[in-house]
């Protein structure tokens, strides 16, 4: 990447600026019915237009820089609050703002009946600024700012309907899990600027790429601020240790959940990774620990999500699988393949989101879909875009899933060989299996619930996005098609300039990427038939043996997690503090005071009341003090 | 420096003749402006090179080697800056509420002349008088205005903090006797800094007591969580917003310059205090029922940090544990106040009695959301600048001991949050609805400063970064 | 009849022998008996002693002092009022109750006799030049109104706050009501 | 032979533990304030040797000022005695202990 | 001759010559007492009556001697005795004349001279009041017991008043030697220098002293037959009786042998200083010692004319005023006489500076 970096003086701080104005107004001003919702997505549109606009000085710029203003400085920590746009960002930048008004639009019907309007676009908006803010800052710590501004966020917005002490706890899961993971960007930040005595990007990228300087930092830093950038993108992206979150995430509104658990907040760990890429890309162990990982996720999730009952619980497992898919490609050293991925799921999974938000909506916020059923008459717009989401999540040929997720698959059969594909295409499988389960559950066969008869299709302004994105979701892909049918490679294009260079694996014959490409079709295919053949009519109401149960059950990650560290940490915490606290320094300052008390008393004993008494003592005294003198 | 410093006292006088409540409050406002033309005069004249840049002496005691030596530079005058912003806000707060009559903002104004001398005095003896004047207002004003067992509060904290000071006083008493030290002017002792550390090693620990149990330090900090749930609200503010503060600027004007070998030897422990200190305090207002006792335990948590921050070899550390004092002093200020005002109309400090607190009165569950936030140090507020300079600078210095106060990082948001939830969200409990809570016009304006001051100090810190580093101890 | 003996140093005259015996034998009756008339008696008879001892020594000025104040009023004053209370000579009740206090009491004032006598070698034996000590009264009253004036005038402060105490009981008690 | 001044001040020490031991052991009040009296001449004796030895006033001005105090003390503690009597009935120490610990 | 043999010879006579006063002063008494009443008093035994007094010590010595039941048995033994011993005691400082000049050594007619004889005499006469109290409690009958309190109160006031005028006397004459006190008083020029003309008020106030001293009329209220039955020494009889009343008698010879040396100059022969008696028997040829005898004997005749001029003002007195009640007896010893007193000490002063300038 030696190709001199035109750096472009760009006014990105605008973008932020957009959104957080939006948020500004609507925290203060409580307009009549859908006002706030349509101030918070003309703010939006806003932002998406300027991003579009920096979006097409690509080609000749190779990144564009907004110098900010200095943040704060003391010491050797110097925090620059600047912003950049390496090209592939400003592909996400579209998205986020692209896909963000739309969930915006979607959102005004949606929340229409809510009371408390403007609060809710006020948090949207607040998070779509804190989203670019993470995406467009120039130094780490300015990611870190938009980092825990996404986390507050979606705090805020899981626990928007508080009454329910549920959603609230589920808004402190998720920002406390975000917290644990936050805690390995700020060990990344340390080392950074304890090493690297810079934290903005570039600056490490140079630090990196200049060989004397590279040797000299001791040998585990790198290694150090992989992991531990890798440890806040689990708790981010919702990765095996700290996963928990995303599903409870669902009491959210669900324009939230399609925003944030589909769309924006989860890819970030991917997108920070990415960034620092060429610091990944020399660390091969790190890359092989992010692989198992990420595959163990997405088998995990892909399982959880066979029995599971609630609509929104089935997408959320399925993010997490998906995401788990991402990573692996980021193992696998294709942050190409990882960032395509992302691009297509956003669409795809945004999609599936809204649908099932429309379909929850017209079934006044029934969630089970074993009471569904039917819906194909009631409410065929979002029966199609449903359709559309799941065939391409599947990977049917030519939709965008299919292209992404059998780029991930070559690579990873390039890199891992064939373990890592073949239990990738198990976790590809079981996806497209339990979506069609899902398909089939809420939309053949007949309503068996009250709700399900009078199921009624949504309003225009929320099929209109559904209908974009389903169009979205089916031709995305086409922009990156495997080398052998053409050159249009525009996402590797996009990734490769912004300086993430995929690892060297060996490649792979034309002949072998047809075999793999064949293979994934046909598992996806087959898979969605049997799905079609258990569930034509309906619920299947299966034996409930182990594996059932193990499943449903979410293979009970949340009991052992509270029984073996949440709760143990804090009864051990509170009753240590309690001990040393209450009984031990009180205790002593209470015994010191009650030593004054008895000494008193002790000495009252000598009061006797009768003057004979004091005179002997006094003489006693006399005498003693007198021995004392002679003796001495 | 003299007009700043004794405008409080003036300020009493003319409080005098006002018996009637409102009167007084209104003329305690007033006099607040004066002070605050003072201040920015101070601010123009404040050096931020070499510590006491501006010296001015006036007139000596007779019988002891020590004179009234008033001494300013950006470390002092930013936390007087930081005294008359609380005393300001809370002026406002005090105007029309019942509580506050002449005598308790006379002894309020007592607290404020008493805290600023300590700041100002660069002579130890003079320091150790105004160091001892704070507790007795104070003791007053918890005693008398407190709520419950305040008998019992105000005599532990005042016991506790007057037998450290003793240590202190025996310090300055060793100084003056035994060594041949001209003058206790400040200048005169961090010059011969060496001399005095070695006459005696355990002097260091004898000044270094008496800030330690001022800022709560873990062993000697029990007295905090009494005292402040059993002060009222002004004075709870005043308390954890700079009261606290003077315990880490004396450890470090008074230990650290004077004695800096003794100092840096004594880190090690203080180290191991300070982060206990931090695990402790998250617990400690985790396991709490009552809201106030839960901030409390919350600023010894935070305390911690600044003290970790104050021992550190580094200059980033340092300057982050300075800042982390205003951070700390904002956010909990406003956890106090705007707790304070719905203690005023609800009387009761029992979290599981609250709930919903949102869906009546949308400001202050804003104030208390915004102020819990900050007060989890999320970045973008001044809490995280603080405390990322602060665990920066020790990584730098202790490396992966660090990973301990981290573990104080997520502490310090679970109980946070389970007091946000508690308080704010949730449904909405009886208490919160038979006691509808409307802000008057000088409450909305009591809380404006301060959340103007986090969002400023929160987003752009560098303008008052720039201005303490200056005279930060150790470059 | 102011002879020269110097009376310290010379070896004690028989006068000196027998008051001094009375002495101890009149003190050890106040402590002994248990009937208080006899007590005052023998405090009578003790006071004489001294006084005697006083004029063997040759300060005949104090022994009448001695006489006057002493015998004449104080210990005048303690008849007076056992007799006055008509006090019932005390039977020793609980004698096995009290028998540690004596014991107890009885060790300390041996212990300070003990002390006393091991001091006694220290009493100088008398200085040099034996000339007349034996001093007349203007001379006494020469030192109280020079050297000691301050005192003297301290104590005649005292005597008059013990007149008005004295007056006070006295009124006090009256102005109440007689009871029991 | 013993020496004039070793025979008096050996019936000092008497007098004073005599009177010592009176004061300590009678029940009686007005007893034990001639203990008390005991212990004052036997001080008086003392200061009246040191004043020949020493051939100056200095004894005699002291004992003077015993013997005054001595006065004032008996007459007013005879005087609370009188009422005492009235008041408890009896001058027996052991009851005055109102003022126990 | 030593000085102890002559102090000793002077004692022996004196002690004769009182315990002899005390039987003659009975019978001068009852003798002039009787004369005043115009009667004659008991003229039966001896001539004129003169062996009355050995009469009745007679009838004491054989009269049988009854002790009250519960009495304290020591006290009531002691109190007579101590009744008759303080005034004899008190007769050692009283100077009877000049000095005799034997072989050369001037030898005092008096028993012991002390520095402090008058503060000496005050104290040994406040020894009488414990014999009263001894006898009246000794006796163990209430009545006596009443008479003894009051008496003692009655002696123990007048006292302080005798101690006030003292004080006076002691400004004006600046010595407490009483030789010193009777030389001062020698050979006035036209008045004699007695006591009486520099010191009137402390004399009268002393005189009346004197009577409540000795409990003579009218101050006898402890023996005031018609209430109190002879006061404290009613329980007495025979001898014990008899030493009561030789004790009053003594104390009222001291009393008034206080007041001759005191105020009408001791053994001085008025206008007659000492050295001109001498002279004058030097000029008959007399021996030095003669001379000095001489004139002592001169000078005890006229103490003895002064004293027994007091003690005929005691009996004459006797049987003029009557009783004092007890209230009255008080009043006159604290809010008369003291007051008096120290009126009397601040004149004093006063003149004594005013002559000192």
């Amino acid at each position: 990447m030696t190709d001199v970096l035109n750096i472009v003086e760009a006014p990105l701080s605008w973008i932020i600026l957009l959104p957080a104005a939006g948020a500004l107004l609507n925290g203060l001003f409580r307009l009549k019915s859908t006002l706030n919702g349509l101030l918070a997505t003309a703010f939006c549109f806003a932002a998406f237009v300027v991003s579009i606009l920096q979006f097409l000085k690509f080609p000749e710029a190779s990144k564009l820089a907004d110098p900010g203003y200095l943040w704060f400085q003391a010491g050797h920590v110097k925090a620059q609050m600047g912003f950049e746009l390496t090209p592939f960002m400003s592909v996400m930048l579209l998205i986020i703002t692209g896909v963000g008004t739309l969930i915006h639009l979607y959102a005004t019907s949606y929340m229409s009946h809510d009371k408390s309007q403007a609060r809710f676009f006020a948090y949207l908006n607040l998070f779509v600024t804190s989203m670019l803010v993470l995406a467009l800052s120039s130094d780490l710590i300015g990611v870190f700012l938009g980092w825990e501004g996404v986390g507050v966020c979606s705090y805020l917005l899981i626990g928007f309907w508080f009454e329910e002490d549920k959603n609230a706890r589920a808004g402190i899961k998720a920002f406390m899990t975000n917290r644990v993971g936050d805690l390995g960007f700020l060990v990344a930040l340390f080392v950074a600027f304890a090493y690297f005595g810079t934290s903005s990007v570039s600056g490490i990228m140079e630090w990196i790429a200049d060989p004397g300087r590279a040797a000299a930092l001791p040998v585990w830093v790198l290694t150090v601020f992989a992991l531990a950038i890798f440890w806040a993108a689990c708790g981010k992206s919702a990765q095996i240790p700290l996963y928990i979150w995303l599903p409870d995430a669902m009491a959210g509104p669900t324009p939230v959940s399609a925003l944030i658990h589909a769309a924006t907040m989860v890819t970030s760990g991917i997108l920070v990774i990415v960034r620092l890429w060429p610091i990944f890309a020399t660390q091969t162990e790190v890359l092989s620990v992010i692989f198992w990982v990420a595959l163990s996720t997405a088998l995990l999730a892909a399982l959880m999500a066979l029995t599971q009952r609630d609509l929104k619980k089935v997408l959320a497992y399925s993010t997490v699988s998906q995401l788990g898919f991402m990573f692996a490609a980021l193992g696998a050293g294709a942050p190409t393949a990882a960032f395509f991925h992302v691009v297509t799921h956003a669409c795809f999974k945004a999609l599936l989101f809204l649908t099932a938000g429309s379909v929850i909506h017209g079934m006044h916020d029934e969630k089970d879909i074993f009471k569904m059923g039917g819906l194909r008459k009631k409410m065929p717009w979002s029966h199609v875009a449903y359709l559309v989401g799941c065939v391409a999540i599947a990977g049917f040929p030519f939709t965008s899933g299919f292209f992404s997720k059998d780029l991930i698959l070559t690579k990873v059969f390039e890199s891992r060989g064939v373990l890592g594909y073949g239990l990738l295409l198990l976790a590809a499988m079981l996806t497209s299996f339990y979506m069609f389960r899902s398909y089939f559950l809420t939309f053949s066969s007949t309503p068996r619930s009250h709700e399900a008869e009078h199921a009624h299709e949504s309003s225009a302004m929320m099929i209109v996005p559904l209908m974009i994105l389903s169009l979205l979701s089916l031709f995305v892909g086409w922009l990156e098609i495997p080398h052998m049918w053409g050159h249009l490679q525009y996402f590797s294009h996009w990734v490769e300039s912004s300086g993430a260079k995929a690892v060297e694996g060996h490649e792979v014959e034309a002949a072998t990427e047809w075999l793999l490409m064949g293979i994934a079709t046909i598992a996806s295919l087959a898979s969605a038939f049997f799905a079609y053949v258990k569930y034509k009519k309906g619920p299947v109401t299966s034996s409930e043996n182990f594996a059932w149960k193990l499943s449903f059950n979410k293979f009970y990650v949340d009991e052992i997690y509270d029984s073996f560290i949440l709760k143990p940490l804090r009864k051990i915490g509170t009753c240590l503090s309690l001990w040393i606290d209450e009984y031990g320094v009180n205790g002593t300052l209470h015994g010191s005071f009650a030593s004054y008390r008895i000494t008193g008393q002790l000495a009252s004993i000598f009061h006797t009341g009768s003057v004979q008494s004091y005179a002997l003592l006094m003489l006693l005294g006399l005498l003693v003090v007198w021995g004392v003198v002679n003796v001495w | 420096m003299v007009s700043i410093l004794f405008w409080p006292l003036l300020s009493i006088l003319v409080l005098v003749p006002f018996r009637k409540q409102n009167w007084a409050q209104w003329v305690n406002l007033l006099l607040h402006l004066p002070w605050v033309f003072f201040l920015i005069e101070l601010i123009k004249v404040t050096p931020s090179g070499a510590p006491f840049g501006l010296m001015e002496t006036y007139g000596t005691f007779p019988l002891f080697k020590s004179a009234l030596v008033l001494g300013a530079d950006t470390l002092n005058v930013s936390l007087i800056a930081l005294t008359i912003f609380l005393s300001f806000s809370l002026s406002f707060y005090f105007l029309g509420h019942s509580k506050i009559s002449q005598s308790f903002l006379i002894l309020f104004q007592l607290l404020n002349f008493g805290t600023i001398g300590s700041l100002l005095a660069a002579d130890a003896f003079l320091f150790y008088i105004f160091w001892e004047f704070m507790l007795i207002p104070l003791f007053f004003l918890i005693g008398i205005w407190g709520s419950e067992n305040r008998v019992y509060a105000a005599l532990k904290f005042f016991s506790m903090t007057l037998a450290g000071s003793l240590a202190l006083l025996a310090g300055i008493f060793f100084i003056v006797t035994k060594t041949e030290v001209q003058s206790l002017a400040w200048s005169e002792l961090s010059r011969n800094a060496e001399m005095l550390s070695a006459a005696a090693p355990w002097l260091g620990w004898a000044f270094l007591l008496a800030f330690l149990v001022k800022v709560p330090v873990w062993p000697l900090h029990t007295w905090l969580p009494d005292a402040h749930t059993e002060a009222p609200t002004g004075v709870s503010v005043m308390l954890a917003g700079i009261l606290l503060k003077l315990g880490v600027y004396g450890m470090l004007r008074w230990v650290l310059q004077v004695f800096p070998t003794l100092y840096w030897n004594s880190t090690d422990l203080l180290f191991a205090a300070s982060v206990i200190g931090i695990i402790l305090g998250s617990y400690g207002a985790l396991r709490q029922t009552d809201i106030k006792r839960m901030i409390a335990y919350s600023s010894v948590a935070h305390l911690g940090f600044v003290v970790l921050g104050a021992i550190s070899t580094n200059a980033t550390a340092q300057s982050g544990a300075f800042f982390q004092n205003f951070a700390h002093g904002l956010s909990t200020g406003l956890l106090f106040l705007s707790f304070g005002m719905i203690y005023d109309r609800t009387h009761s400090r029992k979290l599981d009695e609250y709930g919903g607190l949102a869906s009546t009165n949308r400001f202050l569950a804003f104030t208390f959301v915004f102020a819990s936030m900050a007060s989890v140090a999320l970045p973008g507020l001044p809490g995280f600048v603080g405390e990322f300079l602060i665990l920066s600078g020790t990584f730098l210095q202790k490396g992966w001991w660090v990973l301990l106060p981290l573990m104080g990082v997520v502490l310090g948001a679970m109980y946070t949050l389970q007091l946000v939830k508690g308080l704010v969200f949730g449904k909405v409990s009886p208490l919160v609805e038979s006691h509808p809570i409307s802000l008057k016009w000088n409450e909305y304006v009591s809380i404006f400063p301060f959340l103007v001051g986090l969002a400023l100090l929160g987003l752009a810190p560098q303008f008052l970064l720039a201005w303490i580093n200056g005279s930060i101890p150790v470059k | 009849m102011n002879q020269a003996t110097d009376l310290i140093a010379g070896a004690p005259t028989v006068f000196m022998w027998v008051a001094s015996f009375f002495a101890i034998f009149f003190a050890l009756i106040v402590f002994v008996s248990s009937n208080p008339i006899s007590c005052a008696v023998a405090l009578m008879g003790t006071l004489f002693s001294t006084a005697a001892l006083y004029f063997s020594l040759g300060n005949f000025f104090v022994g009448a002092i001695q006489i006057l104040v002493y015998a004449g009023a104080i210990a005048v004053l303690f008849v007076f009022i056992v007799m006055l209370l008509d006090l019932k000579p005390q039977k020793l009740k609980n004698l096995p109750g009290r028998l540690p206090h004596f014991l107890f009491s009885g060790l300390v004032a041996g212990l300070l006799a003990l002390f006393l006598f091991r001091t006694i070698d220290l009493v100088p034996k008398a200085t040099e030049d034996s000339s007349a000590s034996i001093l007349s009264a203007t001379q006494y009253a020469q030192y109280f109104l020079s050297q000691y004036q301050v005192p003297f005038q301290a104590a005649g402060l005292l005597v008059f706050g013990a007149i008005l105490g004295a007056i006070v009981l006295a009124r006090g008690h009256l102005g109440k009501k007689e009871h029991s | 032979m013993i020496a004039t001044g070793q025979l008096i001040f050996s019936v000092a020490i008497f007098l004073f533990c005599f009177g010592a031991l009176t004061f300590f052991t009678k029940r009686s009040a007005v007893v034990a304030l001639m203990g008390i009296e005991l212990m004052l001449n036997g001080v008086n004796l003392v200061l009246v040797q040191a004043g020949q030895i020493y051939k100056n006033a200095e004894g005699t001005s002291l004992v003077l000022f015993v013997t005054l105090v001595a006065a004032a003390e008996a007459a007013l503690a005879l005087s609370i005695f009188v009422i005492l009597y009235r008041k408890y009935g009896t001058l027996t120490l052991e009851n005055f202990r109102s003022l126990k610990g | 001759m030593s000085a102890e043999l002559w102090s000793a010879i002077v004692a022996i006579a004196l002690g004769a010559a009182v315990l002899t006063g005390v039987p003659l002063m009975v019978i001068v008494e009852r003798r002039g007492s009787a004369w005043m009443q115009r009667r004659s008093g008991p003229n039966r035994v001896g001539p004129w009556g003169l062996m009355q007094p050995m009469a009745d010590a007679v009838k004491f010595v054989f009269k049988e001697e009854n002790v009250p039941a519960k009495a304290h048995k020591v006290l009531f033994l002691l109190a007579p005795a101590l009744a008759v011993i303080p005034p004899l005691i008190s007769f050692t400082v009283v100077p009877l004349a000049g000095s005799i000049n034997l072989e050369g050594i001037e030898f005092p007619v008096q028993v012991a001279n002390m520095s402090v004889g008058l503060l000496f005499l005050l104290a040994i006469n406040s020894m009488h009041v414990f014999s009263v109290l001894t006898a009246g409690w000794a006796s163990n009958n209430k009545f006596s017991l009443m008479g003894a309190l009051r008496a003692s109160s009655q002696m123990i006031s007048y006292e302080i008043a005798i101690g006030i005028c003292i004080v006076a006397l002691v400004i004006t004459y600046g010595t407490l030697d009483l030789r010193e006190i009777v030389k001062l008083q020698e050979a006035g020029s036209s008045l004699p220098a007695w006591g009486i003309f520099m010191q009137p008020l402390s004399f009268f106030i002393l005189w009346v002293c004197a009577f409540a001293e000795t409990n003579r009329l009218p101050f006898d209220l402890p023996e005031g037959e018609s209430e109190l039955v002879a006061g404290y020494h009613t329980e007495y009889s025979g001898m014990k009786f008899a030493l009561f009343f030789m004790g009053e008698y003594a104390a009222m010879f001291v009393a008034s042998a206080f007041l001759t040396t005191l105020f009408l100059g001791g053994y001085n022969v008025p206008f007659l200083s000492e050295e001109t008696i001498r002279n004058f028997f030097l000029a008959k040829e007399m021996t030095l010692t003669m001379a000095s005898a001489a004139t002592c004997a001169l000078q005890v005749v006229s103490f003895a004319v002064k004293v027994l001029f007091f003690m005929w003002f005691y009996v004459w007195i006797r049987w003029t005023l009557p009783r004092f009640r007890y209230d009255q007896l008080m009043h006159l010893g604290w809010k008369v006489l003291l007051p008096l007193g120290v009126l009397n000490i601040f004149i004093t002063m006063i003149v004594s500076y005013l002559r000192s300038v």
